[in-house]
């Protein structure tokens, strides 16, 4: 499964620094007394800012400002510990408070069409992108074998109207934000709002996405997940789960049929519980311990939908046993299984007294079925 | 005829020695395809079922002028892979590798538009002309040559789908997967406009999934083909802002709702099905 | 006719408002050069003797659609200066800078290739068609248009050169400055080839130096034209292992020796000439 | 003037060992007494090399072998100070003795002709490559753009003839040199042996060149010039110039004209003294330092010789006043003036009293009869 890794703010901001990006003077803070120690060391008006990975946390309340260390720590003693936006504030990023003369947007990301690097750039910004008209927003590609040069920031300059000070900034920052964007193997970086004060051109807020499929080439970089403790632990399998808020547990190989399960069992009056996609080609172990993690969750159904491919019947036939010997299996349980090795998957669970489908639809109907009956229970 | 592969493709598989190179072959083997080589670093002088092994794709190609390759290496290893695969000529590569670095995929894709290769992937189930040739994962089986069609990002709903046309007598002429990654060779409207131009080729199934535009795009392009398109599209009770599974289903920014994408092909005159062995009689509808 | 430039050639200045940019952009239009427009970051509204100055060149090349541009510009930002120029699509490109990283080179004829571009240089004077076209650095008054093409890698010996041929009623079609760099766009063949196929040069004289062995495959290139060859050289009495001012201007590893690239050359039917000004009376002979 | 940065041996090494490529253990030594800590700290045979920027110091008996500290200080004694193929020797590199099985070359530079750079490699290392017959000699061109693959350097061992830990060796350092090359604008990067000692690959000896244009993207680079201190001094003012073993001095404008002012002087039966070319367009001020340059090299005679493009035949008038007021110039001088602004220096000289040739035929033949007249004095 494809996941992509937010960095915090004060993350991005070190790699912006790190590439020479200016931003503004201040650091993270993982308690009261630090902030005050963050905002004493910048001995003027600062901002204390809730470190969560979401956007429109202002709108929220997650950013103060206040004066002075004092009234920096009362601001970071009232955030810390409370929810914000889904998540609970355990760090702030404590910055001088910017003058701001002017916000703009610079972002990059992948035009997936394209196939290239996307750079995004706008004189309005401070708010979401996607909510600045598109008469005012900049848009380049990249070449990705040759990468940007100074000439496309003079042209993007150019496209926004910028001169002197503010277009020298600019193009300099749009330059570095690419070779971190590519450095990184960034799926996002962001600069929003890029803010003129004075004479300086600063990141006074970023984001960074990081692909999860090239975090090997990362170590440095910080494992941030935003999933679930159950989540983490069979994505951790190498499988894709994701948490839904029906009652009927799902496995099934492949995303797209996963998806469409999901759907299918919605047509016939049922909810999936979970997405799982145990396709890919896992091995028994893994699969089962997945399976064991669904029964955990003490679903009202277990729906098992399998069309072998490269994933192998017999493989979850004995992966399905394994669970059942190892910590039972209390709720009722659908499998559907056709495909690869299907004659053996099927002989093994029928050898264990469980009769396997070789219809989705039955299977389905079966799964919400049996659901409802729990529901009455 | 059929699309990107026919009975005369000569195919190299990379990674060949390994557990998955060696199962697939036997499987593309026994469907018929023709392996003329493997390629696995190391291990040039060996051979699997009966085929040759090269250290090197280039000495492999020189031996036996293969035109399209299967990769199965792992997803770091991929880039340098399809690199090889390219540089030495190789037409088609297909690369079923799932999490292959973004930024490699990027490359791979630029480096295919530079030599006029056709990457098919990565994270696919690869391609098939039943009856004539396959390069894939996907079980042999379930297919049979027919009149119809399939473009599909998912390998095992598209199983679904095909086994579906299958046992109601509606064989295929190719069925292509484009993968489920975010950065892909092929696009919907890349595989539509073969299909279109194949002349066995009398109606199109296409299987999409929630996330992205490339459906709504697909669609403007379907207003302009003379052949019967029909779809099936996942994800429809999925949540918004989670990623189901593939790096591109994903509902975000108010964009890839399957809304949006029935909508638009409605607009295209595309019967989208409500469930996937509805298509079956869709294609029977279209094909009147 | 010429080759490469000619009267109908729409010259670009990149970097018009710097001294050099506007020293040159007076003695090209003085001599009738179609200057069209000129680039020079943060420099668009201003004008150049009267040449519009713009931002960027893709909106120079817009509003007035140049096919050439010669770039004043230091060294350093040669390159981006060479690929915004081309990126543009800009066909020609005249880098007059010397001390261009060599890497930088690399990759300016790699972009160049990709884009189908001509570069001349880096380090050249540029190239002119008398009479119709100058892009370049060369004095104005020593050509003369006539029969005679020119290819040096050198700028001042071939206006010593030039200059013999007119004062001997031997007028130019055109003289090309390939570079004393190492790595430059246009080869003695290249500009053999153009020439052999202009239908108004009659003859060729070919100004090499020591050095490489670039004067040696131009001379069995030569020995395929049907239009006659005669060549001066310099550094015969150039110390072995001494780099003599150009980059590639050094005899080592026994290579790039005067008597090597001599007895190449007359192998080739091609006279050398031992004094500058004896070139004019071995054209005299070669055309009679 | 394009001039070609060479770096020591040691220095070579140590980039090697920063991109991983192996090297023997050692280090750097100044005098016998550094010799005789870093023998110590190997504690084993060691090999003191004399750093000189010249091959085949072997043969000239610059490298020697001690088996201890004390030997090898003695060997430095020895060799500290002594004149090895033109150059006194300041340091030695001091490394472990390698057992060695087996010597390979591995080289990159740039093809001119092809505008990309070239691996080349071979088995027969340890020699001069240029000794070793072609058909022992791997060569792979690199697209400049896409760099070096390791489906490249499979290639490259199939072509050698490599397997195993050997191969792996040498496709990984291949890798890494190309880095190297790329990252470090060379000219050439070489390691010459890469020797086979027991299961290691290591670079047992490597010439690293840079190109000295690129050189300010290098600053933590050493600026090694091979040039002597006039050379330096001229070139310094950002003109070419080169001492050459004849009685006049020569200066003219572009390095094609320079050479060809010699070969004239030579056809005259003159002698050369120099090469200087003050082309490219010099001011006023460098032109007369450089003048004054030659004056104080006393030569027989100075054959200024300009056609003027870029170069302005009243700078250079004005320079040739500047010398003759400020620091006088007692040797016969003859100047040929003409193209850019030729008028205004013809007459800047004729006010002084200097008849300006305009034919570089008969300046040069002035120079030579000059020359013979100051011989016989």
């Amino acid at each position: 499964m494809k996941i992509s890794v937010k960095l915090y703010e004060h993350m991005a901001k070190e790699l912006f620094a790190k590439y020479g990006i200016p931003i503004p003077k201040g650091n993270v803070a993982m308690n009261a007394d630090e902030v005050y120690k963050v905002a004493a060391e910048i001995g003027a008006p600062v901002a204390v800012k809730s470190q969560v990975l979401m956007g429109g946390r202002g709108k929220a309340g997650g950013i103060k400002f206040a004066d002075d260390a004092e009234g920096a720590k009362k601001e970071a003693e009232a955030l810390f510990g409370t929810e914000l936006l889904g998540y609970t504030i355990d760090r702030l990023l404590v910055e001088e408070k910017l003058n701001i003369e002017k916000e703009f947007y610079l972002g990059i990301t992948v035009d997936n069409q394209a196939k290239k690097p996307l750079l995004i750039a706008s004189t309005e910004g401070g708010v979401n992108i996607e909510e600045v008209p598109e008469k005012h927003i900049v848009k380049m590609h990249i070449d990705p074998v040759w990468g940007l040069y100074p000439y496309h920031t003079r042209q993007l300059i150019a496209r926004l109207g910028l001169s002197g000070a503010e277009a020298k900034g600019v193009a300099d920052i749009a330059l570095k934000l690419y070779k971190l964007f590519k450095d990184y193997d960034s799926e996002l970086m962001e600069i929003n709002p890029l803010v003129i004060s004075g004479d300086r051109v600063i990141a006074a807020d970023g984001r960074a996405t990081i692909d999860d499929d090239a975090m090997y080439r990362h170590a440095e970089l910080p494992k941030i997940s935003e999933s679930t403790e159950l989540e983490q632990r069979i994505q951790a399998l190498g499988l894709a789960y994701v948490e839904l808020d029906g009652d009927i547990a799902v496995m099934a190989n492949g995303a797209g049929i996963t998806m469409a399960t999901i759907d299918v069992l919605a047509q016939y009056g049922g909810k999936a519980m979970n997405f799982l996609d145990a396709g890919g080609g896992a091995s028994v172990e893994p699969m089962a311990q997945a399976i064991g993690a669904l029964v955990s969750t003490n679903p009202k159904a277990i729906l098992v939908n399998i069309f072998g491919g490269i994933t192998r019947c017999d493989d979850v036939a004995n992966a399905i046993m394994t669970v059942k010997n190892q910590q039972g299996i209390p709720v009722p349980l659908v499998v559907r299984l056709v495909g690869t090795n299907e004659a053996e998957g099927v002989e093994i669970l029928k050898q264990n007294g469980i009769d396997a489908f070789s219809s989705m639809e039955e299977a389905a109907k079966k799964a919400v079925e049996l659901a409802s009956a729990g529901e009455g229970q | 005829m059929a699309v990107i592969i026919d009975e005369k493709t000569k195919v190299l598989v990379q990674g060949m020695t390994g557990n998955q190179g060696q199962f697939h072959t036997r499987q593309m083997l026994d469907y018929g395809s023709r392996i003329v080589a493997g390629a696995s670093p190391g291990r040039g002088g060996q051979t699997v079922h009966g085929v040759p092994v090269y250290d090197t794709v280039q000495e492999a190609k020189e031996k036996h002028g293969a035109n399209a390759s299967i990769l199965f290496v792992p997803a770091p290893f991929a880039k340098d892979a399809a690199f090889e695969a390219m540089d030495a000529g190789i037409q088609t590569v297909v690369v079923i590798a799932e999490h292959v670095p973004l930024h490699d995929a990027l490359d791979i894709q630029a480096f295919a538009k530079e030599r006029g290769a056709t990457v098919v992937g990565p994270n696919t189930f690869g391609l098939i002309s039943p009856g004539k040739c396959k390069i894939g994962i996907m079980p042999n089986q379930i297919y049979k040559p027919g009149p119809i069609g399939i473009v599909a990002r998912s390998g095992t709903l598209s199983y679904q789908i095909a086994d579906n046309l299958s046992q109601n007598g509606l064989g295929q002429t190719t069925v292509v997967g484009m993968g489920g990654d975010r950065v892909v060779g092929l696009s919907f409207i890349d595989v539509l406009q073969m299909m279109e131009q194949d002349e066995e080729t009398e109606a199109v199934v296409l299987v999409g999934e929630i996330g992205g535009t490339a459906e709504e795009e697909a669609a403007e392009y379907i207003k302009g083909m003379t052949k019967p398109v029909v779809a099936y599209l996942a994800g429809r009770h999925a949540p918004k802002g989670k990623r189901m599974g593939h790096a591109g289903a994903i509902i975000e920014r108010g964009r890839g709702s399957y809304e949006s994408k029935v909508k638009a092909l409605n607009a295209a005159n595309v019967a989208v099905a409500e469930l996937p062995w509805e298509i079956a009689d869709l294609v029977k509808n279209v094909m009147k």
